[in-house]
Formats: C-alpha cells, structure tokens, sequence
C-alpha cells in the first residue's frame, strides 16, 4: 500500500514533505547528523547568511520565558563564502537546502542572494526582513512597506531563484506586507520570525539578555502565528511557508489548515533534535489515518463557521 | 575518546535530596554506551509524559556524573542542585517518570600526562563535572589526582563521600569553615601549585573560581582546562546560544567546542558571571 | 515598624500599592466577595462598559493555549447605566474604582465618559481603544494614529477625571501610539491589551473560537508587554500601568523596572482569585527584604548595561 | 443550600486508575465543610508544587463526585476522564502532590418534590454530577430516585458500583451492548417518563444526551433540570467565558447561573455540541 502524497511545492521548490527546519534553529544542518536523517524532512533552512563572517553578541544570548525563550544571537555566521565552500557541499545531495540572507542594506542581500545562486545545491534563499535597516536608525525591514518594498524588489533582481520573503510578526497590518511582497515578485511567503520582547532579571535590575531586546519563540506565539498566516493567506495567492511553535504534527497541520502549504519548526529542535523529522513522520500517519490521500488538499481548509 | 550521541527517553530510577540544595538522579537510559569524563547530556524536566508538558520548555545541561553498567543501556547518574524553576520542577520526578534524555556531548577533559598531579578543582555544581575525571585519573597507571573541592558550607558540599570512596586525596573547603579549611578552594590551589612543579589543573564552578584558577596556572605556567557553565538552549551546536568570549575576539560554544576548554583560550574578562 | 510605602501616583489616581486588576478578568469586583478583600489591592478596573447592555458573542468563547488562553467574549456587559446603578454601590467605598470604557463611535465612548463621571465613586476611567472602529471596516481605533488621536480627544473632551487609554499591542511601533495619546491629553496609557490570535481544531478544521479571532493573554505575552512599557515609557512621561501576564509579585516588579508605575493583573485572577492581593502583598514583602521605603522608587530603574 | 467558596491547596490523598479513560482523585481539602449535589469546584492540575507550573494555564471544572468526614477538612473526591492535556496531566498526580482547589463552585440541584419519582440521567463524565443527589435523595424521606447511566461501553462507565452500594435502582445502558441494555439511556428514559406520572428529569451529560431528555420531559409536561460542562476559565463568574444561549437570547453563564439550569431556559438550539 503506498503512503499519502505529502510532497508540495513552495513557489518552485518541489518538498518531498512540507516540514523544513526555520533559519537560526537548525544550523547548517551538518551538525543533525548523529540524530536525524536529513532526507526524512522537506528541506532545512540555513542560519541566515552575510557577506562577511559575522561573530555575533556578547553573551548572555538566550532566556527561558513560560512557554517560549527569548534570543538575540546578533546573527552569528560564517559568512556565504564559508557556508557555499565548506558547509554546503558535507550534506547529501538529497537534502533540499534554503538558504537564508541577512544584511544591513538591499545591496548587501543582493550580493549575498548572487552568490548563493551560483550552488545548483541551493533550492532558493529566504530573505530575513526582520533586520534593522541601518540608515532607518533601526526599523526592520519587514515594518515598513516602503523599506520592504525596496529589499523585494532589489533581491529579486538579483536571483532567478524560488525567492521567499520572511516577514517580521511585529507589524501593525501582515496582509499589507504579505501583498507588498507579492507585488514586488516573491514566489512565497515565510511566517513569523519572532516577537520582540524583553525579560527582566528583578535581583539585578538588567536585561536578562546582555542586548536589552531579544525575539520570543515557542509555543507561546504558536496563536499569533496561525492568526498572520491566515491572514496573509488571504492577502496573496502565493504559497505561505508557516512558522511559530509548531511542536508536534497536529500543530504543523493547524497550520496547513490555515493556509499554509509547508511549515518550518524551529525551538522545537531544541528540546529534542529529532521533532522535525517526527513531526514530518506524524503528518504522514495522521493523514493515512484521514484516509487524506494528498496533504496538499489540507492546504488553506480552515471552514469559518457562518 | 568521545562517544556519539543518543536522544532517548530515559527513565527514573530514583530521585533522592542529598541535602542542601543537592539532589542526585539515577536515570535508566537505553542503548546509552560510554561516556568520557566532563560530558555531558540536556534533560527535558516533565518534557515526557502522559501528556507532552512545556514547561518548562528547554532543556537543562547536566554533567554525566557516572554510569553503571545494565542490560541494553546503562544507568546514568546526574547530580545537580535546585537553582531555578526548571531545577525545581526535576526535584519532583520520580521512580518510573521518564526524561528525555540528549547526550553524551561535549568535549571530555583531557587525560593528564603520564606522572603530572591531576588538580581537580570544583566548586558549587561544577564538582559534578569532575567524579568521573577522577576515578579514572586514579585508574590510570602512572597519574597522580588530588581533588579541591569547594562549597560555602559543608551541608552545601556535593558528591563528598563518592569521592572518598575513590580513594584519592580530597581537601574540601568551605567559605563559612564547617567543613575542612575555611576560605576559598584556590587557596589551597595556590598553595599546590607553588609546591607541585608537574601539575596540571582540571576546574569547573563559579566563573570567578575559574577565573582564579586559570590565572594561578597561568603564572605558573601550568596546563588549565576550565568546564564552563553557560546557558544553553540545544547543547549541540545549532543554536549558538551558548557562545563564550574566545580571547583574541569571537566567541567559542561552549556546547561544541567544550564544554571543556583551554583556560588561555578564553577570554575571562568578556565572559559573563 | 512601619512597611514600606507602596502608594503610587496613577495619572492624577491614588492609589494605596501599585496593583489593579485588569479589565475583563475581574467582572465588578463583586464576584470577588468569598475570595478576597478588595482593599487589600491599589484598585480595580471594570469590565469594558458600553453605552447599552450587550450580550456577546456566541460560545466557544476562551480556550487554552500553551502559556496563555484565547478569548472572545464579544465585549458582554451590562451596560453604563446598571453599571452606576448596580454594581458600583455594591463595592466598599474604599475601593478605588477605575471605569473600562467601549465604544464602536468616538460619541459612544464620550457619552459613556460623561455618565461615568456623574459618580464621584469613578477614579477614573479607561478606554479600550482595542475596538475595531465600525467605519474603518474592522480596524482598531488603537491600531491607527489618526482613529486613536480622534478617540483620545473626543473624550478628553468629555470627562475631566483621569484618563487612562488602553493601548493594542496589535502595532508595529507602541511608541508612535504612546506618543499620540500623551499628545491629546490621557493622564496615562495602560498596556498591553491581548495579541490577536487564531487556534484551530484539526480534527474538525474549525477555529477553536466561534468568533475566528480571539485575544491572547497569560504568561505566553508577558515578554511582549515588557517590551512595550519598556519602550513606550521612554516616548512619552505620562505614567505606565504595565498588563500582560503578570502571576506573581515577581512578574510585577519587572514591569516597574520597566517604566510602569502601576500593574493590571488578569489572566491570573482565573487560575487564582486571590492573585492580585497575593502579588500586592508580595510586592510589600520584597521591598521589605530589599530595605526600599517608597516603591515608586523603583519605577523605571531599568539598568542597561554598557 | 450553597456553601461559601474556598481558594485552597488541597493534597492528594490517592490517585488512581479506574478502566477505560476513567480516573479517581481523593483530596484532602482543608477547611472544606459542605457542598450541595451538583456544584462544582475548579482544579489547577500542576499549580502547586516546589515550583509553580503554568502547563496547563487553567484550572479544569470538575463536578464535586462526594466528601467524607475529615479533621479541619473533608476528603473530597472527584471522578473524571482522561479528556485532553489538563486531565492527562491530573492523572499523574500521586499522593502528597498539591492541587489548588476553588469551590465548591455553582447552584446545584434542587431538591426533588415530595412523592415524585427522581429519573437521574447521566452520561460521560456527567456521571460523576449525578452521585451525590442520588445519595441524598435516596436518603430523603418520601422521595423514590432512579439512576439511569450510559456509557459507549461497559468500560467507560463511571462510578458504577458506588451507584449500586447506594442501594437505588441503577439502569445501564451502553451504546455496543456491551454492559445492560444496548442504545441510548434517553431511550429507557422515554419509556419512563411515558409510566410515571409524578417524574422529575436530572441530567448531566453530552449536549445531545441532554438536548433530548429536555425534549423529552418538555414534550411529557415534565420538571427537567440539567447541569451543562462548558468551558470554563475561572468558574466564578468573571471571565465571561461560560456562557450558555438562552432561550429567547442572550447569555446565562454557566459557573453562577448553573451548572444546574431549568432545561427550559436553555436556547438548546445554539447550545454548541
Ligand atoms: C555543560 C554543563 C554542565 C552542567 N552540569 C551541571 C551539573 O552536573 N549539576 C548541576 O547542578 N548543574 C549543572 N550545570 C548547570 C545547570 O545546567 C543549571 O544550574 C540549570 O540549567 C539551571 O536551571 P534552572 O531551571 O534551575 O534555573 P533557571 O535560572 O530557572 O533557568 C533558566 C534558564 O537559564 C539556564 N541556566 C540558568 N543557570 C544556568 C547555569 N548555571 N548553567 C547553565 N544554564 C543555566 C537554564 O538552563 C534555563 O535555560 C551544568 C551546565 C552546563 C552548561
Ligand atoms: C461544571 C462542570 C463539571 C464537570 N465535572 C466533571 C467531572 O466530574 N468529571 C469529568 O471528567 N469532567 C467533568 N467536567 C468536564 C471537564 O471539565 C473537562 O473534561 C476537562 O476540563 C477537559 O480538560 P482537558 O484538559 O482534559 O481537555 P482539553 O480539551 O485539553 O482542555 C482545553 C480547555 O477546554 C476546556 N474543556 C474541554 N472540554 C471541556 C468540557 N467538556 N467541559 C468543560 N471544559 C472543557 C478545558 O477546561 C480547558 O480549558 C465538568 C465540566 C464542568 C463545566
Ligand atoms: C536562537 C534562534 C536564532 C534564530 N536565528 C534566526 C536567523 O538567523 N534567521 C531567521 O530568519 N530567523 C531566525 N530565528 C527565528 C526562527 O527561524 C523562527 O522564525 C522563530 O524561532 C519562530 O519559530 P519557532 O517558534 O518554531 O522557534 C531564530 C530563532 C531562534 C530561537
Ligand atoms: C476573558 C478576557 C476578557 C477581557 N475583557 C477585556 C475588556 O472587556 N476590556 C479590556 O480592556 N480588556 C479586556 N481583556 C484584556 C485584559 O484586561 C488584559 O489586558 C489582558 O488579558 C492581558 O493581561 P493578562 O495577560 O494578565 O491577562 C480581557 C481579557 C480576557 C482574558
Ligand atoms: S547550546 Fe545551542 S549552540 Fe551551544
Ligand atoms: S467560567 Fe468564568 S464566568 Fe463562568
């Protein structure tokens, strides 16, 4: 008997099964290799990558908060030279590889995305919005309509590669930024990155993380996230990859349910550094339980009542 | 010698309050071979059950302790004090609880070089990290251990009597002198490295206890390997969570490439604590 | 020996320690009576009142989430009038009493501000400017600075008590809505309000709320609020009273460390209805050990390191 | 009669396993004096411990199954099934683990007339809703009281023995046959209720089971109460999130208008369920 369908393909990048792993939560991948077969998930994510090796913050970097953490690792990298000359080529060819960029400025993003173009190992990049635009005196990107307008539409000039735009979940409206996206040429959509928040240490009176700010992940943002992917969902007919607190297979399936076609798990993999590759397993039991021969039907379901 | 690493859920075999804030876990961990003294494992307080519980969420680091033999695994010791909720929370497990239970990771401490005095200095919960060092510096033919441990009383003191069933030479010191010298564990450091041309220093506590000790051994012009206690998230390197100030810029992860490390490779005046 | 003096200043409202409790979690204070003596706390906030009694939305109304609940009540309440005429005699006249004000219209929530301010047992009141403005076609009045400024001038207009505006979360900068509100008048900004949020259940792929869209509150959003005090206590110098996940004395002290001068405890009251008096005794003893007298002291002494 | 409320940590004296997803918690609650049949009280399962636990957030209503006699206290006791995470979670509690207990909670039944026939209805967990009036109004004089239990199997049945050492007649009905008749339990219901002319209806069950016994006794011209299980966050009339549609619109909340409710203030057609 053969299994379900569980492939999908995200704005042209084919997944044997909608589970990746979200940037900053799985490495480079290499270093799953004494827990998991990569070849069980739909693809993984790279940490984001810059034009230069970056070191990243002064410790301390994570937190604990109930039902999530906070981090703010300042984008530690080894630099899209590093990542195309010695990490790229230690996964097996059949991994399906995203790679994530970051950068200060449009024009740093469009080189990085170049480079990155030149690796046939590479399926697409996913740009991380969720920067602080340096001459905005620290806006992110991904806040401002204008600013991420720009960064889609320089990006997408510079790559004929499956481009998805990751979008900050600290904005007033992400309809408006998914369709600023849209318009600008991505072929998907990834969402949320974190919230930004704040944890006090009372005994010390600082910042729990030594750079004041840091973004919540976790479960605790699983409800915001689903919200703004199915929000965006019906903003733009481009494909939405879903990320937030998706610990286990039913949580990945909420948010297939509400839109999304493929889904990334990121602090899960910190609890226990096979759950993608469960999660992708789970998926597929619950729909050969469903009798769901394809999970791309599931895609978008979500029945308002009236 | 390290070992690959399992992610496995392990079952308590007993939870037990030694006193102060010291309790010690006997966990069963299946397929678990070998581990190399200052490894160490992430354990899931409450992460396996009945239901799934997220809180709380991550993991916590625990040195190996050590580990007895048993049938397709073996039984695992951790010993660790309550400092936070998540602490608290592994208090409360008990015979038949499960763990999940990530490890052995991190790279071992060194083995001491034929006829060097192994000075195994340990302070507050980082004496756990070094039982397993001893008992097998003591086994090893031609090296020579003694063990510094430190604590601020003797009620606060862990693993006591384990080490001086090893046989070795323990002086204990106590910042309140209830037990053994009073005063700080460097102190009678100091004292040994002065007198001991061919020592080598093993040291895991307090970051302002390893700091001491690394400078000591540093004027001295001994070897120190440090074991350093950082937050983590992972534990195997994904996260970058819990980096360390590497001396000449950058940072090191303490996950991967420790937690044991070179004591000049660090830089003690960034490192946090 | 005489305890610590924990009175704070509230934007023109005394109050005896620096704990209320948080609209819509508290009801009007009467159904508090078996659990707990009200004077044990700094004061309370009412449920959101409206010009005429509303019923609600349909069930499913509140679920859990990991680290926080959904709700969606539909803003029931028995309306201005009974409020005054029932509830309010009810309460000890050592209760100080701030008034939660709702409206889908600027004249709605002016003419309820008007009748409110008939009673002199009303310190105050609070609008909740997380309504969705009828005009506007579902956004919120807080969501956007040119609705906000409307509302916060419209009932400045109509009521000379203290005037607290409860700001949404729901923004991409709380500063710019802080900014606003100091602009036109409020006596200080209370915040946060619940983070929109969305659950589903996969096995009838329904969402878990009638209504769709439910708020998330608990300890999951208390990082995010921290964030906003945090940030919004540096745009403006009207006083903060800080919400969001508050469980215990500990919790409430990092919002004071953060900028707030006062705390609404909420979600808390459910698992405990004896919470808020516990975090305003628990305060008291903390500061105790600590040896501070005045914690208004301690407002705002958040130590960013260098 | 209702009783004052308490806010309390209560101790486990016993939990225990009862077949299918059934469970049996025995509490000590200090200070809990008396309830009425059919009031409620909400459990934090994990709140209270060395550290407080927040997974699950809320309290789950619970129906007060009975008491017994106790120093300073009662022993309360209180049957469920294994539902979701809140109740997968209580069912690891074990002896000497804490539980914050709020209750007893709502309006509870009211007493069946003089010389009237009392049906008792229950089924799922809204069993465990039905014992305690069983037991008094059996114990009343002049009034006669039948229970009338359904499960989907003999295994999911609750409470079945206390029911029988009362000494009441007890009809079972499974839905596969597999424990007394086979079918529904509105189903005997109906037959009764069509014999006795002096019935009074109490039901505590799945919406459908009790949308039809309201029909049912409506249709008969008879007194039927029923006791709902919605949602609850805070179960003293605060959060709003109990409400039940009520015939002719609006709300009633749940945890202070009932759970026990006149089955004809229920709009049964908006009822969710
Ligand atoms: C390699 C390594 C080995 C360790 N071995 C032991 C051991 O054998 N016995 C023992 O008692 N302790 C050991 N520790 C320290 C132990 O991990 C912390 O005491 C523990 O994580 C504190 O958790 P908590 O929930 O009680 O504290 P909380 O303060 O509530 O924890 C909040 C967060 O901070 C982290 N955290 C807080 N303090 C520390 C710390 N000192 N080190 C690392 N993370 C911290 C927690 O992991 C958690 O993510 C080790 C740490 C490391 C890195
Ligand atoms: C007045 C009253 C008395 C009750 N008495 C009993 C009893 O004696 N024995 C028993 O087994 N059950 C009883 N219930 C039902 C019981 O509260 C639920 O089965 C339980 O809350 C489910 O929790 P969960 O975590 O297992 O499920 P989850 O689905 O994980 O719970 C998620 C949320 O939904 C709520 N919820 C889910 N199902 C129900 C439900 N049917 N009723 C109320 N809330 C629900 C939970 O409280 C929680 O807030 C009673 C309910 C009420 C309102
Ligand atoms: C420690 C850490 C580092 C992260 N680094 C990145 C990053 O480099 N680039 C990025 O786009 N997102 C990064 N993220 C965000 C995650 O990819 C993801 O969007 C977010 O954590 C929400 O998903 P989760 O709740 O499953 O973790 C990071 C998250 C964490 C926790
Ligand atoms: C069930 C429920 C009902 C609420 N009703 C109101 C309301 O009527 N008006 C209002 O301003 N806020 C309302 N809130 C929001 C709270 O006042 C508070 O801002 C929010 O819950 C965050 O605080 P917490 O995490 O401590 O609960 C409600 C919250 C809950 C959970
Ligand atoms: S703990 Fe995650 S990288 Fe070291
Ligand atoms: S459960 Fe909160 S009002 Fe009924």
């Amino acid at each position: 008997m053969s299994g379900p369908d569980l492939s999908v393909d995200l704005g042209g990048i084919a997944l044997r099964n909608p589970v990746l792993t979200a940037s900053g939560t799985f490495g480079y991948g290499t270093e799953l290799a004494p827990f998991l077969d990569l070849r069980r998930l739909g693809g993984i994510v790279t940490k984001s990558l810059t034009l230069e090796p970056r070191s990243g913050n002064l410790p301390r970097r994570i937190a604990e908060t109930q039902g999530g953490m906070l981090n703010a690792i300042g984008l530690e990298n080894v630099g899209v030279d590093a990542f195309l000359r010695e990490k790229l080529p230690a996964l097996h060819p059949d991994v399906v590889v995203v790679a994530s960029v970051f950068g200060t400025e449009v024009e740093q993003y469009a080189e990085v995305c170049e480079r990155l173009s030149t690796s046939t190992r590479v399926a697409g990049v996913e740009i991380n919005a969720s920067c602080p635009h340096v001459k905005s005196g620290g806006i992110e990107f991904g806040q401002n309509p204008r600013l991420l307008a720009d960064l889609v539409r320089g990006v997408r000039r510079a790559t004929s590669r499956p481009l998805l735009v990751k979008l900050s979940p600290n904005v007033t409206s992400i309809a408006e930024m998914a369709t600023v996206c849209e318009g600008e040429g991505a072929d998907a959509l990834s969402l949320i990155n974190t919230l930004q928040a704040l944890d006090v240490d009372v005994e010390t009176r600082r910042p729990v993380l030594r750079n004041v700010l840091g973004g919540l992940s976790g479960p605790a943002i699983r409800p915001v996230a689903l919200r703004m992917v199915w929000q965006a969902s019906r903003a733009v007919s481009i494909p939405i990859c879903g990320i937030g607190g998706i610990m286990n297979a039913e949580d990945a399936l909420k948010f297939l349910i509400c839109g999304a076609t493929a889904v990334q798990v990121g602090t899960a993999s910190y609890l226990d550094p096979t759950a993608a590759g469960e999660i992708a397993d789970g998926i597929a039991q619950w729909a050969r339980r469903r009798g769901i021969s394809r999970i791309a039907d599931l895609v978008g379901t979500l029945e308002i009542p009236g | 010698m390290t070992h690959p690493p399992l992610r496995v859920d392990a079952r308590v075999r007993e939870g037990r309050a030694e006193g102060g804030a010291n309790h010690r876990l006997r966990l069963f961990v299946p397929g678990f071979e070998a581990f190399a003294p200052g490894q160490f494992a992430m354990l899931s307080p409450g992460a396996v059950g009945a239901a799934e519980r997220f809180d709380p969420l991550l993991p916590r680091p625990m040195a190996i302790y050590r580990a007895h033999g048993a049938d397709g695994g073996r039984e695992v010791e951790v010993l660790y004090k309550v400092h936070g909720r998540g602490t608290a929370l592994l208090a409360q497990a008990r015979a038949g609880d499960r763990v999940r239970f990530v490890g052995p990771l991190g790279r071992p401490f060194p083995e001491a070089p034929r006829g060097a005095l192994a000075l195994l200095v340990g302070g507050g919960t980082g004496v756990a990290s070094l039982y397993e060092l001893a008992a097998r510096t003591r086994a090893a033919s031609g090296a020579r251990v003694r063990v510094l441990l430190g604590a601020r009383s003797g009620a606060d003191l862990m693993g006591l009597a384990d080490f001086e069933s090893l046989g070795v030479e323990v002086v204990v010191v106590t910042e309140d002198g209830s037990l053994g010298e009073k005063g700080l564990v460097t102190e009678p450091l100091e004292r040994m490295l002065g007198a001991e041309s061919d020592a080598i220093v093993y040291a895991c506590g307090p970051t302002p206890m390893m700091r001491r000790a690394a400078a000591l051994a540093a004027a001295g012009g001994r070897r120190c390997w440090v074991s350093l206690e950082n937050p983590m998230a992972c534990g195997y390197g994904v996260c970058l969570g819990c980096a360390a100030p590497r001396a000449g810029g950058g940072f090191v992860l303490v996950c991967r490439d420790g937690p044991v490390l070179d004591a000049d490779i660090v830089d003690w005046e960034r490192l946090a604590g």
